[in-house]
């Protein structure tokens, strides 16, 4: 709270009301904070923490069944709470403007991105067309983005993703507003696009003067971005300071607990495995074919010649951007998709081309844990009889494998009494525990972890990174781990496999590759991994583990 | 898109081919004989098999498949038994009446079910749109001769504005043709009017509720410009293929309708066709039907592209 | 979700997604329970009608036709005893009691409902599970029912029920066959969504042979759409009866079934609409009790198509 | 409420100011009982297609108001002394409606025709030595033995007529449909208009030469007061009679009985008796099969019915119907009582005691009922409660009836396909006397479906076909009467008559065996 200059945003102790049933009876509470021009407030914290709601109540876009009960918002001095609607319009993209986690679903899609940003202009200003058209696409200048003249007539579907959030980020600074609000501006872009857009809005804050608050889960963007952080959790300000002194000397247990959480960017140097080979891959690809008689024939190398050995006892991760192939080679390689050319080799034999009567037999050596916790067990089933259903059907009792269920409960850090629930009964992080319970029942030798934590916060990550070690030197499991994310994989992959566009550009033990990564590509990807400096907690993982 | 298009009338061989099997067959295994039928009253047995071997019916079920399938490939949908006329020149004669009804149906039903829905949805969860909602269901509930006769009873007989039957060709007069054509549309619209608010409805809340709307509110846009410039074409699609899919039912209720109001039109001549075991018109008229319900559905699907720029073929 | 609990928060009891709590939350919606309790009193109407002051539904009576509502007559029984039976609905051209057909009718007309729904629903459900699951039988299954889709279903339903000697069963086929193809999309599309899901692909995973990964994992994520479409078909069926009546080609007249009495009193319409006046009465109002449950239902159970 | 209204004015008035002077008043507009779809009268004996006949082709004789034959397009006739050669002269001045003159070859082909086709027809032919013509105008008919069928076969009233045709149309095989319609008769049917299921069109024959004598039934001058006839296929009655009372039709011929009442109270509207004899309903057992081919069987059926109740089921108001026991039709010459005695009067006691003599077993008889035609509908419900009332167990099968025609000429047992009893009405024109009449064909496989067979039947009904005398053809049908109530080809349930409705200023409908159209006017 700069006294130099008035605060361009100040909220006073904010309260806002859940509606009755919920967890708790305020989303927010005696939320104060303040923006200062030219500054970025980075509002962190993890899901449920409150950090949405603030910034659409500054918004004034707050879903009807949220009501500010206490507190005050004002933007340049001006109470937002008790602003008329028409006044609250007249603000919304003139004085202040918002950008979205999703930039795909945020553009409509059925109208021109040029008239959408002049849209903002029709809304406040006065300009005749050609001068709409002209500021139009000076700001699509302005934002990098190649060939204006195109970009304006080209609709959302056209564009990258990368491409939408520029969009929508002209569309929001066009009228200069005094406030930008960015809801997790990055979060579902891939990580080099992730990096241009942060220091996009880097620069145009810097370049006029806005403020900017920053809402993201993400400790590596804030440490990439913020100047000050506020560090959300239920609902309440735990922290909040500047950036430097929050992250690098928290007060906060909750704090504390957050940074130690994230993974670092510098992998610990493993020793190099040495069991039995579990796993081999040879010329592995996949190929899909579309088109037909009057359709130009279009062939997709979704992967190519992909060629992987795990060993049992050791992980490999597959590292990528979207795109790159590497959920097709782990589904290749569960036979969830049979593979188009290659082999897969699990022990002696090649399950490649086996046909689902013969494969059955060999499921048990190889199993998935699956990215969405929400949707990877069924919903109407118990947790037990999900967990069951696979040793059940290799011909155990159903008694026997209870059993077994229960000491696998215990094993993932659950109470086996919990067996007779339903998933929905289970947070996310519990219900990827249940579902790693599931795989383990198969006794497998192989276990592929497709995005298995990516959907999850990040304190709860580190306890399933942990617990996924844990299981490993347990069963000494070879591990496939698939993951976009770099500290992740720095965490806790032996070797690591780089992939883009369905091929393998590099793989090595995983230090070897943060250290001296001889692709291009790789090169790009650990430079744009945002706060690169930032983290720590590699030691603390295994304690960690049995919370 | 021409390939598109051409791609989507080769598919509908297949489909087309279908329908004429499973027509053929059924008729065929119909117990009614139409040569008993044409024979009349008083035909002996002997008079009867001679109808039957000049129709062909004496042949094997293959031959007259392949009889007629051979007729169609050549543009022949061949003669009525009962008619004594090229079933092209029947159905020709047929269609005036049968499209006013369908297009003035579908135009009442448009005009009056599209802002309803958008009303109701933007209103969602007030008394307005309670109404709106229990009247269309109201309209799904009674069947289709029931709303004749009471719109007949209350415009034609009380009231007398309109008269209570009859078709008046276009060529009759413009007045004269729409004036007769107002109650029977009416009446057939009800059920669309009800089908076509519900689908606005819904496709309207669901718009409403995507991220778009809210960036539009945070750029400071009115409630009005979100309903019809932001949500209203995004809604377009679900809307467009309710109304096509009304379109491709219509013929249901355009049979009911044209003997309620006694329009000479292609629902009664199907009626009457079936009632007659009148097989090739019978045949000729369902496989129309189907190819001008594939065709309907290649026009809502093309159509698609003009609201959404996503949709390109 | 933020701080990991080992143990659960407060151990509730396991609802049943289709269970108890379910019925109960679907009664509290007032538009569930309405259409519901009318349905019931229907089927109550329909199954008690012998002892609701009815006659022989099917005893013609030629000297007092199309009597007004009202009309008492004298019966004189076998034993030569009379009574004076009061017709509450009129009687109609046949001198039958309107009353008591009427309430017969409700057997018939909600016979053709459930039945129509039952069977569609059931032959729907088997082919769109094949046609989802067996990639081979896909196309066959899935062109043939774009050939039975492409035909309009009235004029399907016309040659069905000529395919058969007209009665019951016949109509029942004819509002049924049409259906079909929309059932089958409609669990085809399911079964191909979820197949996709990552608890299916756990369950192939796990070495699940097929049918019963199907009746596990797959058929119950069809049950709540197909209830909603049940009732919808159910509400469609009873309509299309009356229309085949209408068209002189529905169930056999001496049977009573709403649309039967109905399209028997359209031609009456202006001199006794008594005729069509109360069998109408009852058909609209049960449609629109099912459509209304069927609203409900699909709020309740299938919030994505709300409103459709 | 206000703005609908406007638009409706405004509808009102758009009409007003396009339509072309509306049509010419001298535009009847009829709805028929039935659209034309066929136009053969000749080839089909649908009633539809006479009532058509009537409209565009002429007669050689009629029959007048009294039932009298008289000469229609013949000028006048000799008979040769022994009975056995008729010679036929033509008025003057007929015409075909190309414009060509009728000849006598014209005339001795569509005989030809209608002798091949009609049931009457091919028993006069059976008499029929040969016809030749003498000259344009005349033909001679030589006889192998007296009959008075010959003249009676030409005024045949109803199906089949025996119309005239050009030669060329005449020479078409009797069993294929005509396509080629050019008449004598007083209308044109305008082709182009034609349209099945809407509409049939006909103008007045500008060149037609009407007898001179006033017209009176089928006979006598038809003078055409119309210009233009239609005849519009309204198949939902209701809409039919609400049309005439709004005044968008002219004329109904055979309005729903219970739609008479409405009628009746509109003073706009009229009700006219044209058709004194009516029409008889009939229910016809298939004699091939179990049970009815025991005539003991057939006869509970004369015992268990009744035909009050049939009538009042289906017509209602006594004013249009008649119990009448005479098989020759109440108040024509051959209406007798004979042999009626305790017959039709539902003695369910005496039905059961037949049946347990015949030793019937239960075995449901299969009655086709059809329910589309509205004259029909209600018998087939009257017939099952009577007949189980008298012993009988009854599968009613309803269907169109279409299916009805098209499955009663199927001779499979009644479990297969094919049928027990069956319900239909004929015109009393067409039944007047035992040769006539078809059901009463006892000629086992040559007569209609239901195939009675019974030679003494058969032989009283040649012995009718020659006698010439009247007093000894009463005879002769008081015998086929006495015959029919061993053999029963057929049960008749009752005389009924269906008015005409008409506005009232449609006047000069004749009394006659069909409806026809000619000095039929419409007044201011």
């Amino acid at each position: 709270m700069s006294d130099a200059t008035a605060p361009v945003l100040e909220v006073e102790n904010l309260a806002i009301a859940l509606p009755g049933g919920g967890d708790r009876l305020r989303a927010v509470d005696g939320v104060s904070f303040a923006v200062a021009p030219g500054e970025i407030v980075c509002v962190v914290g993890e899901s449920g923490s409150g950090k949405s709601v603030t910034a659409f109540s500054v918004m004034g876009l707050l879903a009807k069944v949220l009501k500010p009960v206490a507190g005050s918002i004002r933007l340049l001095g001006e109470d937002i709470l008790t602003a008329s609607p028409q006044r609250l319009r007249a603000l919304r993209g003139d004085r202040m403007a918002m950008i979205f986690q999703e930039p795909m679903t945020a553009l409509n899609p059925v109208l021109t991105v040029g008239d959408q940003i002049e849209e903002v202009l029709r809304i406040h200003t006065d300009l005749g067309p050609k001068e709409r058209r002209a500021k139009v696409l000076a700001m699509l200048e302005a934002m990098h983005l190649p060939d204006p003249e195109r970009m304006h007539a080209s609709y959302p579907h056209q564009l990258s993703g990368g491409q939408r959030q520029r969009v929508m980020i002209a569309a929001a600074l066009i009228l200069d507003p005094a406030l930008l609000i960015a809801d997790e501006p990055t979060t579902a872009l891939d990580v080099t696009t992730q990096a241009q857009i942060l220091k996009l809005i880097r620069e145009m804050q810097e370049r006029r003067g806005t403020g900017v608050l920053f809402i993201t889960h993400d400790f590596g963007v804030v440490a990439e971005i913020a100047d000050r952080v506020v560090v959300m959790q239920r609902g309440r300000i735990v922290e909040q300071g500047p950036a430097a002194q929050v992250l690098g000397n928290p007060e906060h247990p909750y704090t504390k607990m957050l940074i130690a959480a994230v993974p670092t960017m510098t992998p610990a140097r493993r020793p190099p495995v040495t069991g039995a080979l579990a796993l081999e891959t040879a010329g592995l690809a996949k190929t899909y074919r579309s088109g037909g008689l009057f359709k130009k024939a279009r062939e997709v190398h979704a992967a190519a010649d992909v060629a992987i050995r795990i060993h049992r006892g050791e992980t490999v991760g597959i590292v990528g951007e979207s795109g790159s192939g590497k959920s097709t080679v782990a589904r290749c390689i569960a036979r969830l998709i049979a593979p188009s050319a290659g082999q897969i080799m699990v022990g002696d034999r090649d399950i490649a081309r086996l046909p689902e009567r013969r494969l059955r037999p060999l499921r048990r050596t190889i199993q998935v844990v699956f990215q969405d916790p929400f949707r990877s067990l069924n919903p109407r089933r118990t947790v037990g009889n999900s967990i069951i259903e696979g040793p059940v059907n290799f011909g155990a009792t159903p008694e026997a494998a209870t059993a077994r269920a229960r000491e696998l409960m215990g094993l993932v850090g659950l109470d086996p009494s919990a067996l007779a629930r339903y998933p929905h009964q289970f947070s996310g992080g519990q219900r990827q525990r249940i579902a790693l319970a599931r795989a383990l029942a198969m006794e497998p030798e192989i276990l592929i972890a497709d995005e298995a934590v990516s959907a999850l916060d990040v304190s709860v990550q580190r306890q399933v990174l942990a617990l996924l070690d844990d299981v490993q030197r347990r069963f000494d499991l070879a591990i496939l781990f698939i993951t976009h994310d770099l500290r992740v994989a720095a965490q806790i992959c032996d070797r690591l496999i780089v992939m883009q566009r369905g091929r393998i550009v590099e793989q090595g033990p995983t230090a070897e590759v943060f250290a001296r990564p001889d692709a291009a590509y790789t090169r790009a990807l650990i430079e744009a991994a945002p706060g690169r400096e930032f983290g720590r907690g590699a030691g603390q993982v295994q304690e960690a583990a049995s919370a | 898109m021409l390939g598109y298009v051409l791609r989507r009338l080769l598919a509908a061989i297949p489909v087309l081919a279908i329908v004429a099997v499973l027509v053929f067959l059924m008729l065929r295994l119909t117990p009614g004989d139409p040569a008993a039928v044409i024979a009349g009253d008083n035909a002996s047995s002997e008079q009867i098999a001679q109808v039957r071997s000049k129709l062909g019916l004496d042949q094997p079920l293959p031959a007259q498949f392949a009889i007629w399938i051979g007729n169609l490939a050549t543009g022949n949908l061949g003669e009525s038994f009962f008619f004594k006329k090229s079933i092209g020149e029947l159905i020709l004669g047929r269609i005036e009446p049968t499209l006013s009804l369908a297009a003035a149906t579908m135009l009442i039903a448009v005009c009056l079910a599209i802002p309803l829905g958008v009303v109701a949805a933007y209103r969602h969860g007030s008394w307005l749109d309670r109404i709106v909602m229990g009247v269309s269901v109201l309209g799904f509930s009674v069947p289709v001769f029931v709303i004749g006769y009471l719109l007949i009873y209350i415009f034609a007989i009380t009231l007398g504005w309109f008269p209570v039957q009859g078709y008046q060709p276009l060529s009759g007069g413009l007045g004269g043709y729409l004036h007769r054509l107002v109650l029977p549309s009416l009446t057939l619209s009800v059920v669309y009017i009800a089908l076509i608010a519900r689908m606005t409805r819904a496709s309207v809340l669901e718009v409403l509720n995507e991220d778009y709307i809210r960036t539009a509110r945070a750029k400071g846009q009115v409630e009005r410009k979100i309903l019809f410039r932001h949500a209203l074409k995004n809604a377009a699609v679900p809307i467009v293929t309710v109304v096509g899919i009304g379109i491709a039912l219509l013929i249901g209720g355009v049979v009911v309708t044209e003997s309620v109001f006694a329009i000479p039109g292609l629902g009664r001549l199907t009626v009457d066709a079936v009632l007659a075991r009148d097989y090739p018109t019978i045949q000729a008229l369902i496989l129309m039907f189907s190819g001008v319900y594939v065709l309907i559905n290649l026009l809502i699907d093309l159509t698609y592209s003009l609201f959404d720029p996503r949709i390109r073929h | 979700m933020s701080a990991e609990p080992t143990l659960l928060a407060p151990a509730v009891a396991a609802p049943l997604p289709l269970g108890r709590t379910l019925a109960a939350r679907l009664l509290r919606n007032p538009v569930v329970a309405l259409g519901a309790g009318f349905l019931l009193l229907m089927a109550l109407v329909g199954a008690l009608a012998p002892v609701l002051g009815t006659l022989d539904p099917t005893a013609i009576n030629p000297a007092t036709r199309n009597r007004p509502p009202g009309f008492e007559r004298t019966i004189r029984a076998e034993d030569g005893t009379t009574t004076t039976y009061r017709h509450r609905m009129g009687t109609d051209s046949l001198g039958r009691d309107v009353y008591s057909r009427v309430l017969y009718g409700a057997r018939i007309s909600l016979l053709i409902a459930v039945s129509v729904a039952a069977l569609s629903l059931a032959i729907g459900l088997l082919l769109g599970l094949v046609a989802g699951y067996i990639r081979p039988l896909d196309g066959p299954i899935m062109r043939l029912m774009d050939g039975l889709m492409a035909i309009p279903g009235i004029l399907l339903a016309i040659a069905v029920v000529s395919l058969f000697r007209a009665g019951l069963p016949a109509v029942i086929a004819a509002i049924v066959v049409p259906e079909i193809p929309r059932v089958v999309r409609l669990v085809r599309s399911i079964v191909l969504s979820v197949r996709e899901e990552p608890y299916v692909e756990a369950a192939i995973m796990a070495g699940t042979r097929l049918p019963l990964l199907m009746a596990r994992h797959i058929l119950p994520n069809t049950v709540a759409p197909l209830i909603v479409q049940g009732t919808f078909i159910a509400a469609s069926a009873i309509l299309v009866e009356a229309v085949l009546s209408f068209l002189g080609i529905g169930i056999p007249p001496e049977t009573p079934s709403w649309g039967n009495i109905m399209a028997e009193g359209r031609n009456l319409f202006r001199v006794y609409p008594h005729n069509i006046l109360y069998p109408g009465i009852f058909l609209g109002l049960t449609v629109l009790a099912v459509n209304m449950l069927g609203d409900g239902l699909r709020d309740t159970l299938d919030p994505k198509m709300t409103g459709r | 409420m206000a703005f609908r209204r406007s638009v409706l004015g405004l509808v009102a008035a758009t009409a007003a100011l396009l339509a072309p002077g509306i049509a010419p008043a001298q535009t009847l507009k009829a709805v028929m009982h039935s659209d034309v779809k066929i136009v053969d009268p000749i080839w089909t004996t649908a009633y539809i297609v006479r009532n058509h006949g009537y409209m565009i082709y002429d007669t050689l004789f009629a029959l007048d108001g009294q039932g009298e034959v008289k000469p229609q397009m013949v000028d006048t006739y000799t008979m040769s002394p022994d009975n056995l050669a008729y010679t036929f002269t033509l008025r003057d001045g007929l015409k075909w409606h190309d414009g060509k003159p009728v000849t006598a070859e014209d005339c001795v082909a569509s005989i030809k025709r209608w002798g091949a086709r009609d049931s009457l027809g091919q028993k006069l032919m059976t008499f029929v030595e040969g016809m030749s013509t003498d000259d344009a105008k005349r033909f001679t008919v030589k006889l192998k033995s007296p009959t008075g069928l010959l003249l009676f076969g030409l005024a045949k009233p109803s199906s089949n007529v025996p119309f005239m045709m050009p030669k060329r149309v005449a020479e078409t095989d009797p069993n294929q449909q005509i396509s080629d319609f050019t008449g004598s008769g007083p209308f044109v049917m305008k082709t182009d208009e034609w349209k099945p299921g809407d509409r049939i069109v006909y103008t007045k024959f500008k060149d037609y030469k009407p007898r001179p004598e006033p017209a009176s039934g089928l006979a006598g001058g038809k003078v055409v007061k119309v210009d233009r006839v239609e005849w519009l296929a309204i198949s939902d009655q209701q809409q039919a009679v609400n049309a005439l009372l709004a005044g968008e039709i002219d004329l109904i011929e055979q309005p729903a009985y219970d739609l008479i009442p409405l009628l009746k109270s509109d003073s706009s509207v009229k009700l006219v008796d044209y058709n004194p004899l009516g029409l008889q309903y009939a229910m016809r057992p298939n004699h091939l099969i179990k049970p009815f081919d025991n005539p003991k069987v057939r006869q509970a059926l004369t015992y268990a019915l009744n035909q009050t109740d049939f009538l009042q089921a289906v017509v209602g108001d006594p004013d249009y119907y008649k119990t009448c026991k005479a098989l020759f039709v109440c108040g024509s010459p051959l209406a007798t009582d004979k042999g009626m005695d305790g017959l039709l009067e539902s003695n369910f006691a005496k039905s059961k005691q037949l049946l347990k003599e015949a030793g019937y077993d239960g075995t449901p008889i299969v009655l086709l009922h059809s329910t589309d035609l509205q004259t029909l509908t209600n018998l087939g419900p009257v017939a099952k409660q009577l007949l189980e009332k008298g012993g009988f167990k009854v599968d009613m099968q309803s269907s169109d009836w279409q299916t009805v025609v098209s499955r009663r000429v199927r001779k499979d047992p009644a479990d297969k396909g094919g049928w027990n009893l069956m319900n239909t009405s004929w015109v009393s024109a067409d039944i007047l006397n035992p040769v006539m009449s078809s059901f009463m064909n006892m000629s086992c496989d040559k007569a209609p479906f239901g195939w009675p067979c019974d030679a003494e039947m058969e032989k009283l009904r040649d012995d009718f076909a020659r006698e010439v005398d009247p007093a000894k053809q009463k005879a002769l049908a008081e015998a086929v009467q006495m015959r029919w109530r061993e053999v029963v080809p057929y049960v008749h349930l009752g005389q009924f008559y269906i008015p005409i409705a008409a506005r009232k200023n449609v006047t000069g409908i004749l009394t006659a065996a069909a409806p026809v159209f000619w000095n039929v006017e419409k007044t201011k």
